[in-house]
């Protein structure tokens, strides 16, 4: 698995001579949440380097967004970040919304709202879920996977698909809730709402993972900033931005001012502000604020229509559009050029994941393998999205 | 095995003692955790409480590919990635199985067209047992591979020599 | 003829199986075949032994982690998948035999032979019944932690000779932790040991025969710090066998499997019985040390009714001591399907930093307890 | 601040390499082959003053970008000598956002990094300079981020053809 290559060598106090050993960490690696590698170079258990290779999932889908009609790359955003595909289907729908200025019907961005909401408590469960398997614990990651699978029935009620969904459409949603969902998704809402509570149980204050944790990988608001990080990366350092109510898209104005949710920011509870358990606080927090989010929107959904008229051959007005929305992960981007065609020109994918890996690199060295793993644990990334 | 791999003619005492061999592999068949991409996902989904892989025998996903027996493609092979999966496929002692997941694996999917990086198919990287179609497929869908994939162990011969096809 | 031979306490297992093939040895066999062949046939009990507590530990392993994650486990090997260990040991046993390039052939091989060896000894000590085992040794506790700590060599040779960076993190991390946990699994013993004034694991058990299973040593009226001196020793032999959240030698999330990461097939599986059959060796080392080894309502009823000779007595004996061992090694998969893993640094100072200075503070506690409160209690000179 | 005012802003401080601005426009009706411009507004900057024109931007205390959210290309077409960079702006502290873009000749791509600025440009330009061909001088670790080390071709150029085989696996 890791191929030797004798490195610089370092005399150390009491004329011990050691070498650094160049220690290849992937692609298939059960720390690696995917397809990345990372060569690190340690010195015994303690990581001197680190160095991540990205591009074993290319998937080329910027290539494909300038060949296929706008209406067909839909389906490609479902699987960058496959965790939240409803979040990438409302992000790219917002970028070609914008270029075209329609007007979404209310109860589209609604179940739009509640549909991204709950893809991001799916997100963030899997995120938590996978932190924990991290850092060695295995059984809550099945737990969240089991509350999981109920949101995944929600969504395959509603469109058919467990996990791309393409359900978010350009105009609106494909189609209206099946009846009784709304309820479905009420009663979800309150058994989560329980189960949240073993979760933090279980893993966030376990004592272990606190020590793991808390202390580690610190990441400064000046350096959260100098690498462009954005979402639970950035809320965890302690700076308060959050696109969905800095700059809202969506209904998101309306249910900020009505109060429907806050941001939770990290406070370097546990150890130093910034540090893994900061950023793993924030997901945990995040996930109730969705679910008050989601009942905001259960309790002021109307009946109307769910999309607004638009022709089955789309073409955008000549134009470039940038919308960055709130993905579970940060700030997704979509740029999008047009020359008023029945393709795009340029279909600009900015991952939040991507840019938040990034950081990795600068916190590694120092750290003890296993904070290596907790590191790359708490960034969360998505390689579909990182290599697109 | 060795010197006694497919030695002997087809009698019941043979026929029986393959029967037991291929239920003990078919029984446990364990994973490898090695996921690529959205099928991985649903991969873990199999793995966990509502499908829960395990009731077949084959939830100890190994992380070395050394104590592994089956590889499950889930997802898109690009070329960077594909030589990594040759190798991998290399370090597997054998017998050893390939699911291929999905319609990434299976021959592209989706980026078959545009998709200048994309394996078109993991097949033609290393051989592959069971293809499961879907983007992603279900967890049923995985499940009913794993299925078929028992079948098709159950079939194999080990020690009596293979039935001559003409 | 087995009952008269095993009835006739106190007897060990070699000796019994040597008298008894004695006795109905035919006249062309030489004297000397005979205690070979006991000799043998014991061995062959414990690598029985070995075989069924590691098979029977890896279904109860998957049964226990799955209840506790909402699912089955294994159910289609047999009822409730009871043969799903026969499958896995059959599979494993039929794997292609690989040995890395540019391995370290010999080291490589005899590795797991060694980490197996050791454990099949230390098994060697244990008795399966009062009057059945193979070794009634006065020393009985340190063999076993002798012959089990052997385990590390084998590990650092396997991690060394895998020529692979995380088979050698895993073995150093193994040996390092190894290392640190001796000490305080040794000392936490003292206690228990100083109460029984013994080594020998039969004479502790009966030691603990009395008042209805309330002289087990780990009553607080028998020695206050022995409950200390337990959980002591239980976070010891977690660590020494390896298990969450002391597994950082395997830390799948980290080393991919630790020091077994190249290995594969049925050499992979020596790594794992061993692990199983210590797992459950301590576990039993504990019930003879704090849970009163044989003795249990079970044990007391047999006596009673068949007399303590009897073949009866000597079986609900054994079941006892296997029922206990299992508990520990329940509580212990337990553990692992719920805690997250320790970092290096903080089981290095765990163990060093806390748990040798309390188990010596306990030892010291312990013994004065002994020397001046003890002849004073009337429970404890009855 | 609005885009306007962002605008003014960077010329009342003489920016680096400021160009001109675009913005979107209805259609004119007089014309009949002017479609009009939909989307945002963005900045033309001088692709050899760009890492100035982000410092400027990052450090001036009433535009305050301190984040670089994106930094991208553009090919607009197969005939076009140029390509388009497009940077991505977003100021936290004001809340808002600029979009930059340089021209930048197909034939002679280089630019200087923005690393020296934004570290977050540092994955984004070799990404870049991988799928456009472009060079970014002074780039710390110009190596390909996604595509393999012997990649040929620049792929999100139009004129890009797609590979037959790599590796001997063949791509058909």
């Amino acid at each position: 698995m890791a191929e030797s290559t004798a490195t610089t060598e370092r005399e150390f106090m009491l004329d011990v001579r050691t070498q650094d050993m160049e220690v290849n960490m992937g692609p298939q690696h059960p720390a690696t949440h995917g397809v990345m590698r990372i060569l690190m170079r340690a010195d015994g258990e303690i990581c001197t380097g680190a160095q991540p290779h990205l591009g074993y999932l290319h998937r080329c889908a910027e290539k494909i967004g300038e060949n296929v009609e706008w209406l067909q790359y839909l389906p490609y955003t479902d699987r960058y970040d496959y965790l939240a595909a409803m979040n990438n289907n409302l992000g790219y729908s917002l970028a070609v919304e914008k270029l075209m200025g329609i007007e979404i019907p209310r109860r589209a961005l609604m179940i739009r709202t509640i549909c991204a909401e709950l893809n991001r408590i799916g997100s963030h469960l899997i995120a938590f879920g996978t932190y924990g398997l991290d850092i060695g614990a295995f059984t809550p990651f099945l737990y969240m996977f089991r509350e999981r699978e109920w949101m995944m029935a929600l969504f395959e009620k509603i469109c058919g698909a467990r996990l791309t969904y393409s359900y978010i459409r350009i105009g609106g949603v494909f189609n209206d809730a099946p009846p009784g969902w709304l309820s479905e998704v009420e009663r979800f809402c309150d058994v989560f709402e329980e189960k949240w509570q073993e979760y933090v149980d279980l893993l966030m204050v376990n004592h272990i993972f606190v020590q793991r944790t808390a202390n580690i990988g610190v990441i400064s608001p000046a350096m959260a900033l100098d690498f462009g990080l954005s979402g639970p990366m950035v809320r965890g350092s302690g700076i308060d931005w959050d696109l969905r109510r800095d700059m809202p898209y969506e209904l998101y104005a309306e249910i900020w001012k009505a109060g429907a949710f806050s941001i939770p920011l990290g406070k370097g509870e546990r150890g130093a502000l910034g540090d893994c358990w900061d950023r793993a606080y924030v997901r945990v927090m995040e996930m109730m604020e969705s679910i008050k989010i989601v009942r905001w929107c259960l309790d002021s959904i109307a009946p109307g229509p769910v999309i607004a008229d638009i022709p089955k051959t789309l073409r955008v007005p000549a134009g470039e559009a940038y919308v960055g929305i709130e993905n579970p992960r940060g700030e997704l981007g979509h740029y999008v050029v047009s020359d008023g065609g029945k393709v795009a020109v340029r279909c600009r994918v900015r991952g939040p994941s991507f840019t938040n890996l990034a950081v990795v690199e600068e916190l590694m060295p120092g750290t003890l393998i296993a904070d290596a793993v907790a590191i790359i644990g708490s960034t969360d990334i998505v390689v579909g999205e990182t290599d697109r | 095995m060795g010197l006694l791999e497919q030695q002997f003619e087809e009698n019941v005492l043979t026929t029986k003692v393959d029967w037991l061999i291929n239920w003990c592999r078919l029984q446990s068949v364990w994973p490898m955790t090695f996921g690529l991409a959205c099928c991985a996902i649903e991969m873990m989904a199999v793995g966990c409480a509502h499908h829960d892989i395990d009731r077949f025998g084959a939830g100890a996903f190994r992380a070395s590919p050394r104590q592994a027996d089956l590889m499950i493609v889930a997802g898109t092979v690009n070329f960077k990635m594909a030589e990594r999966i040759k190798r991998l496929y290399d370090q597997m002692p054998s017998p050893k199985y390939v699911i291929a997941m999905g319609a990434c694996a299976t021959g592209g999917g989706p980026y078959y067209k545009y998709g200048y990086t994309v394996v078109k198919g993991v097949d033609r990287v290393v051989p592959v047992d069971v293809y499961v179609a879907g983007c992603p497929p279900r967890p049923e869908a995985l499940l009913e591979g794993l299925m078929k994939l028992q079948e098709k162990i159950q079939q194999s011969s080990v020690i009596r020599r293979p039935a001559r096809t003409a | 003829m087995f009952t008269e031979v095993l009835s006739a306490a106190p007897q060990s297992g070699t000796n019994a199986i040597n008298d008894f093939l004695a006795g109905v040895k035919p006249e062309f066999v030489p004297a000397w075949a005979v205690p070979l062949t006991a000799v043998g046939i014991a061995v062959g009990i414990t690598i029985a032994l070995v075989s069924v507590i590691a098979m029977f530990s890896t279904w109860l392993e998957r049964k226990v982690s799955g209840h506790i994650q909402c699912r089955y486990g294994p159910m289609r090997a047999g009822w409730h998948g009871w043969l799903q260990p026969l499958a896995d040991g059959v599979k494993l046993l039929l794997k292609e035999d690989l040995v890395p390039v540019g391995a370290d052939r010999v080291m490589y091989v005899v590795a797991p032979a060694i980490v197996l060896a050791s454990v099949l000894a230390a098994l060697a000590a244990y008795p399966l019944a009062p009057g059945f085992f193979f070794a009634d040794l006065d020393l009985g506790i340190f063999f076993i932690l002798a012959m089990t700590s052997t385990t590390t060599i084998g590990v650092v040779m396997a991690g060394w000779s895998s020529n692979s960076k995380w088979s050698l993190y895993g073995a150093m991390r193994e040996a390092a932790q190894v290392v640190a946990y001796e000490i305080p699994l040794g000392i936490s013993l003292l206690v228990p040991i100083m109460v029984a004034g013994s080594f020998n694991l039969l004479e502790v058990s009966r030691g603990q025969a009395g008042m209805f299973g309330m002289d087990w040593y780990i009553w607080p009226w028998v020695n206050p710090f022995m409950l200390p001196c337990f959980v002591l020793f239980f976070i010891a032999i977690l660590a020494e066998t390896k298990r969450a959240p002391f597994d950082l030698p395997e830390a799948e999330s980290e080393l991919v499997a630790g020091f077994m990461t190249e290995y594969s097939g049925i050499r992979w599986s020596f790594f794992f019985m061993e692990e199983y059959a210590a797992m459950y060796l301590y576990s039993v080392v504990g019930a003879f040390f704090f849970f009163g080894g044989f003795e249990s309502p079970l044990t007391w009823g047999a006596a009673k009714v068949f007399g303590d000779g009897h073949v009866l007595y000597h079986c609900a004996a054994g079941l006892t001591l296997i029922l206990k061992g299992f508990a520990g090694v329940f509580l212990m998969m337990w553990l692992r399907w719920t805690l997250p893993r320790v970092r290096i640094d903080q089981v290095m100072t765990l163990g060093y930093k806390y748990l040798t200075p309390l188990a010596l503070a306990c030892v010291l506690g312990g013994s004065l307890w002994e020397v001046f409160v003890a002849p004073i209690l009337p429970w404890r000179n009855g | 601040m609005d885009f306007r005012g962002i605008l003014d802003r960077l010329k009342a401080r003489q920016a680096p390499g400021l160009v001109g601005s675009d913005e979107p426009r209805a259609a004119d009706p007089a014309d009949k082959k002017d479609k009009g411009r939909a989307g945002d507004p963005f900045l033309w900057v001088e692709a050899q003053a760009l890492p100035r024109f982000l410092e400027l931007c990052r450090d001036d205390e009433r535009l305050r970008f301190e984040c670089l959210i994106d930094l991208t290309a553009t090919d607009p077409s197969k005939d076009d000598p140029n390509l388009h960079v497009v940077v991505q702006l977003l100021s936290l502290a004001f809340r808002h956002r600029l979009m930059v873009k340089c021209t930048l000749p197909k034939a002679a791509a280089s630019m200087p990094s923005s690393v020296p600025v934004h570290r977050a440009a540092q994955w984004h330009e070799r990404e870049c300079g991988e799928m456009f061909g472009i060079t970014f001088t002074g780039h710390p670790d110009p190596r390909h981020i996604l595509l393999p080390e012997d990649w040929i071709g620049t792929p999100l150029r139009k004129d890009y053809v797609f590979p037959d085989e790599y590796h001997g696996i063949s791509c058909k």
